[in-house]
């Protein structure tokens, strides 16, 4: 051994002191597993392919070829934009331990306390802090699907950066922090609320005050290649096994459980939203199954630790009619501009999910009982949790957005919208030569 | 000579290509092109979004041809095509002033 | 949980008595380890990413254009159907105690034995659920590459649900759930008998039985675009690594030592086709070096924990060769249109290793010696398993496809066949503008 | 074991016995731990997922069309190849313990002395020998950036099969195998000189050898599509955890900062490179994001196991900025042809990073203190490694080039270049239709 | 009989077809095409380097039309893509020797 | 006025518009074309099914010109992509009855 650890000096004489991470102050010597530390650094790699290319492909596919790097290059950004920012404040704001139960303070700013040898649970903290990174990154890039195509792209990392402070830290505390929510009983296992609802109700608000894009339901804004949205797809459901399964901070029971259910309700989501298009548009397509197998991972993300494979195939289900019913009624009826159906498909599904969590939850499961199982609180204890993220995240996207557009302003000129933003933004395109 | 352009289905192409060739014609280009006409073109829906796509894919074939090879050349193009339905295509036959041959300079009949 | 049950009535009947995985009964208090369970884990998620978009994206770019787009939503739906059918009744077939060495019985249909708790060697027994679940989808999504082009949707969905139920999950009964061919010591490490030879086989009788696609041998049906098949290829020999040295069910000595043959018979097959694709046909091409890496990884399937490198170099050699000519000569000469040679890379691949390892196998590696080691009769053993599988998958296949054929028909007609499966069945294409 | 020796000559002439892997004969029973062995084979896995499709695409996109197969093919190729010459010699010449201090010698050839059992500190010990083998295969692949779209395909093949015996086998030694550069303490956690700066330095010469793309500078040789240029860098980055993280070599506290600060590092990168193009260039473009996070991710990898979140902030700033400048001023000041920027991304960055790693390493971190902690003579013992690399890979290429040119000469005829190397080299194309 | 040949802006090409066959036109084939002319292309960057992008994305529509119609034909063209700005586009008109039908073998103002 | 087809390699067509534009010539539209002619196509090879491509990718060039344009356009693009070797591709004259300028509605050699 001691050839090897003269070659990786980084072996030997490990720090000596120990810094626990305070949660854990009590316990005593906690020690990283392995076992569990592997599958979170597994975990932490497949939910970042989640974003990229995950979500940057997945959107890409959508849009216009004019536009298709402009797609691509958010996601990309703000993979990089948020991580800093995750590691200058954001960490600090959800995870610090406050005096108050709405927001951490800035004691972990630029991850200060960052040791080799600090523990969280049975894995090392710095996994937790950029597993944790990751999250906050796919929130942000969800929401750039509901305004592509005609956002400027300064604004956009404006809106992005000041939204995962003042909304996504706030919540992800009040979740998973520490605070109110979590004190209050509310179940999400690995983001249905803090992920899917709060950047869907973002997206919503926010196509809202951008505008239809140009030509919206008159000229043909078809999606350009659905090849790159069905790669992108596959990838998020791939990832979704880290997203979910890594939720829950180890190798375990509960880790396996959470991955079953994850493949069958998205899985139940793809074929219900598959069934119900065929039956009522004639045509099973492309950009419907991959699309409901998202609402079906979407729905069962709160929901993963705490239901069984019965429960997932319902949840599954549901989801995939209901997004399908917010795709293609509700936002016609509404006739916002929502791109890439962002709202439907994260808002309504998180949603969905987060309420049938309240329903299905098996207390042999995750621990608590679902309405199923008679605690029929759990249900308004969940739509505590809904309204709370929607409230918050509404109205601080709102104002956000505002400063934005009375400041740079928010969106292309109508020349650089029918140029394309890949030009006009971005200087580049795609070309055949 | 004559310019003729041929508007067809794509399935057609080799079609035709064989049939001109089997006729002496040496040389055509072609190109892609969308065509508006009686055939109709299809509609899609994404998520509830109907786009109608108006225009058909097709291929064009333009022929440069000397004076005695016009209606042989029509009669190929239009045997090998026509199937008889909706959509089977269009020739149109242009006066052609000048043809050359960029490699030798070779104008005329001589060039085509 | 009543109020579930009336919902899906599907989902009623089946008695709710958890069923502790049979095998394991007479162990005591068997314990999940963090590190088998982190491996199993990813390994579940990179056999799923080996179908989608792995599978998917492999097959789609040797489409035309106009059919690329049905290519990737049939083995995303078979993702889809799949899952949902395993859980429903395909586990229960493939896996549980039966009287019979033929078949499973219903005692595990919708996975009501399921517990957080409950183990399987040293992982969860959801974990085995799931990882097998992947196996299952896969090797439904391989039969589509002889079908594509051509095939009605509707149908292939029927006929791989069929298939799975009435062919894969009992030929995996055979093989892994202790069925006969277990009993009779057929070496299978990780699928080259139950997932290769079993989708080659059904490949080869089924795209007979559809005929060629329209213009087949005398219209330009040249791939459209092979940088998805790269793609697609590269995803395949990145998640084989969870399909071979997962099956090691840990993480371990064995799982390591099948992720090293499978590099190497990957890397030999891909030279090998190369090779005498240069030789022969004057240009090495990007189709071969991939179809050759494919082939190899095929072959090493069964034999990945039972050969040592230099066993697995030969393998990966011989099936580069043999798929070869599977793919350039053998099809030509019998005059079938296997679209993109399934039955040549994994019917031919599958057997070519399945025999193979039964010379190749190393005692000090898998405990069994192959006929290099003197144990000549394992050599019969195999093609004993062989045969099996290649007289139930033929018979059951070609019983299916018939019967669907006289139902609802399994071919589309020849316009639409024309106009392409994009637009005719789904209704969507990949536009340019 | 005859019958096999007589088929493949090559396997012959090497004695049969066993050798344990000398290092760990003197350990009292090392055991093998599940969690780091886990964590090692999804480390592989993703490692592999750099160059196929990570790699393959990040170049291909910047091609032209007509050669985006033939830039796809070398790397899925050179994953062929160097895998199977790293099973004959390479690993051997690498980590076999030799008396001299500058290259291993043949006693582990055709990995003669791996078992199932046999252990390198706590994983498997052929799981040790394709971890890195990933890394020999990625590094042959990088080089091709340089000498895309003119060089002869079969020229490229023994290009780097004779550059990684040569060049590749022997450095590994000298910074990992026990050589004199980890005798001397040069600081490379997984890296940054023998990965990085090796490959760098050998694609500037080759390049520069090779002479320009004909109509470089003139004519319009824009990237083709950018689309899989993102995929691709996306894919390094999530490839690159397994690539750093993985170099701890287990699942612990080291793996988890080291991929902390690679995140950290490539987000910087990304920034910094798009901040200074967005103010000189007037717009922030993919391509550039893209660039800047694989050179922030190309100078974190020296110093992932040695350096902290801030070190990693400047560290990735730096990279962006240098890299940046490397590739749209320095390249075109020295006038010569590196396609894709190898020389500026991987060369300058793996200086670049080198060199920081000796500024920013901190004790309790990697148990190295760097200048910062007052332990200037770091620097220097950094730029002696920086150096031997240099000096070797850039001579032994010059000579490898130069032979080969005079044998089967290394660039495609005019016109072949101008038909395009998928068609010229391999008799493919990307079709349209 | 005349081809009128009409280059135009890719944006304008559905107003162009709805405004076309307002005034009775049924057929109609377009393309893409690439146009060099006083509007200026543009210039990308990547990595330092320079590419002039001297050609802008145009659309070609070809319409056969009988003689009493070119007139028509022209003002409708004109009047839907008529913005004022650089880069609107031309249109020519050739004269058209003979025009066949495939499916039916009409000719002349017939096969129009 | 006339209309100037050449059928040219993509490789030439930097050096085409260059000399196009030296000589005044201040408008042309271009697209891409396959050409069938005595340049022989070639042959691709997947998993052993040889299919033959018989088009070769050309760049198809149109420029309308006064008449005094017509025989230095067909010098310039002569010059500029002759090579001599078989598949430099061919130039066709038509003739060309009128010319709009979109924009101002200009005709005749002033719309040029
Ligand atoms: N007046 C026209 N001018 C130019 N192209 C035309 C005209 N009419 C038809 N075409 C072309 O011919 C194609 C076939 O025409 P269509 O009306 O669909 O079939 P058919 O000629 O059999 O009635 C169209 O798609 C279009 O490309
Ligand atoms: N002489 C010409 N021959 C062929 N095409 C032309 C000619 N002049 C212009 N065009 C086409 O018309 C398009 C518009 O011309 P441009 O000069 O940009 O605008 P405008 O006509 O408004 O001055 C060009 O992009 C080109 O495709
Ligand atoms: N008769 C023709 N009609 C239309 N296009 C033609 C004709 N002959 C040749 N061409 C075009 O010119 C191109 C060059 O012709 P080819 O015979 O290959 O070379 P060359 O003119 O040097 O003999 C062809 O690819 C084709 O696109």
């Amino acid at each position: 051994m001691t050839t090897i650890l003269k070659i990786f000096p980084l072996l030997g004489g490990l720090a000596t002191l120990f810094i626990f991470y305070p949660a854990l102050a009590a316990e005593a010597k906690p020690k990283i597993d392995t076992g569990d530390t592997a599958w979170l650094l597994t975990s932490t790699a497949i939910v970042l392919l989640m974003t990229i290319p995950g979500v940057a492909l997945f959107y890409a596919g959508m849009a216009r070829k004019k536009n298709v790097l402009s797609v691509l290059i958010q996601s990309f950004t703000i993979t990089c934009l948020i991580s800093i920012i995750w590691m200058v404040v954001g960490y600090s704001l959800a995870f610090s331990k406050s005096e108050n139960s709405y927001i951490g303070n800035f004691d972990l700013a630029f991850l200060n306390h960052l040791t080799t040898g600090a523990v969280n649970g049975t894995i090392p903290d710095s996994l937790f802090v950029v597993f944790q990174m990751t999250f906050a990154i796919i929130t942000a890039a969800l929401i750039t699907g509901a305004l592509a195509e005609r956002m400027k792209f300064s604004a956009l990392l404006w809106f992005v950066g000041l939204w995962s402070i003042i909304v996504y830290s706030p919540v992800t505390f009040w979740v998973w922090g520490g605070g109110f929510l979590s004190g209050a009983g509310v179940l999400d296992f690995a983001g249905g609320t803090v992920v899917h609802i709060n950047s869907g109700i973002a997206a919503l608000v926010a196509c809202i005050m951008l505008g239809k894009r140009k030509g919206y339901g008159v000229e043909n804004l078809a999606p350009h290649n659905l090849v790159l949205t069905v790669i992108g797809g596959s990838l998020l459901w791939v990832g979704w096994f880290g997203f979910n399964a890594g939720s829950a901070l180890g190798a375990n029971g509960s880790a396996a459980m959470a991955m079953t259910v994850t493949q069958i309700a998205a899985a139940a989501g793809g074929l219900a939203w598959m069934l119900i298009e065929w039956s009522i548009q004639k045509k099973p397509t492309a950009l419907g199954i991959v699309s409901g197998a998202v609402a079906g991972l979407v729905a069962i993300t709160p929901a993963a630790g705490f239901v069984g494979p019965k429960g997932a195939l319902a949840i599954g289900i549901l989801a995939g009619l209901i997004c399908f019913w917010g795709a293609t009624v509700l936002k016609h009826k509404l006739k916002y501009d929502d791109s890439f159906d962002v709202f439907a498909i994260h808002g309504l599904g998180g949603i969905t999910g987060a309420v049938l969590t309240g329903v299905f939850a098996v207390e042999a499961i995750g621990g608590t009982a679902g309405a199923l199982e008679g605690n029929i609180s759990q249900i308004s204890t969940q739509l505590y949790g809904i309204a709370a993220t929607i409230i918050w995240s509404g109205i601080a996207t709102a104002i956000i957005i505002f400063a934005i557009d009375k400041t740079i302003g928010i969106r292309v000129d109508k020349d650089s919208e029918i140029e394309g933003l890949d030009l006009n933004q971005h200087g580049e395109m795609i070309h055949g030569q | 000579m004559k310019l003729i352009t041929a508007i067809i289905k794509p399935s057609k192409l080799q079609d035709v290509r064989s049939v001109l060739v089997e006729i002496g014609i040496e040389g055509m280009t072609t190109s892609e092109v969308s065509g508006f006409g009686r055939q109709k073109g299809h509609t899609e829906i994404y998520r509830g979004a109907e786009y109608e796509i108006s225009f058909v894919p097709k291929i064009k074939i333009e022929v440069a041809v000397t004076n005695d090879q016009v209606d042989s050349t029509i009669e190929a193009i239009t045997s090998s095509t026509r199937t008889g339905n909706i959509g089977d295509g269009k020739i149109f036959v242009l006066d052609l002033d000048q043809t050359i041959r960029i490699r030798t300079g070779e104008t005329g009949n001589e060039a085509i």
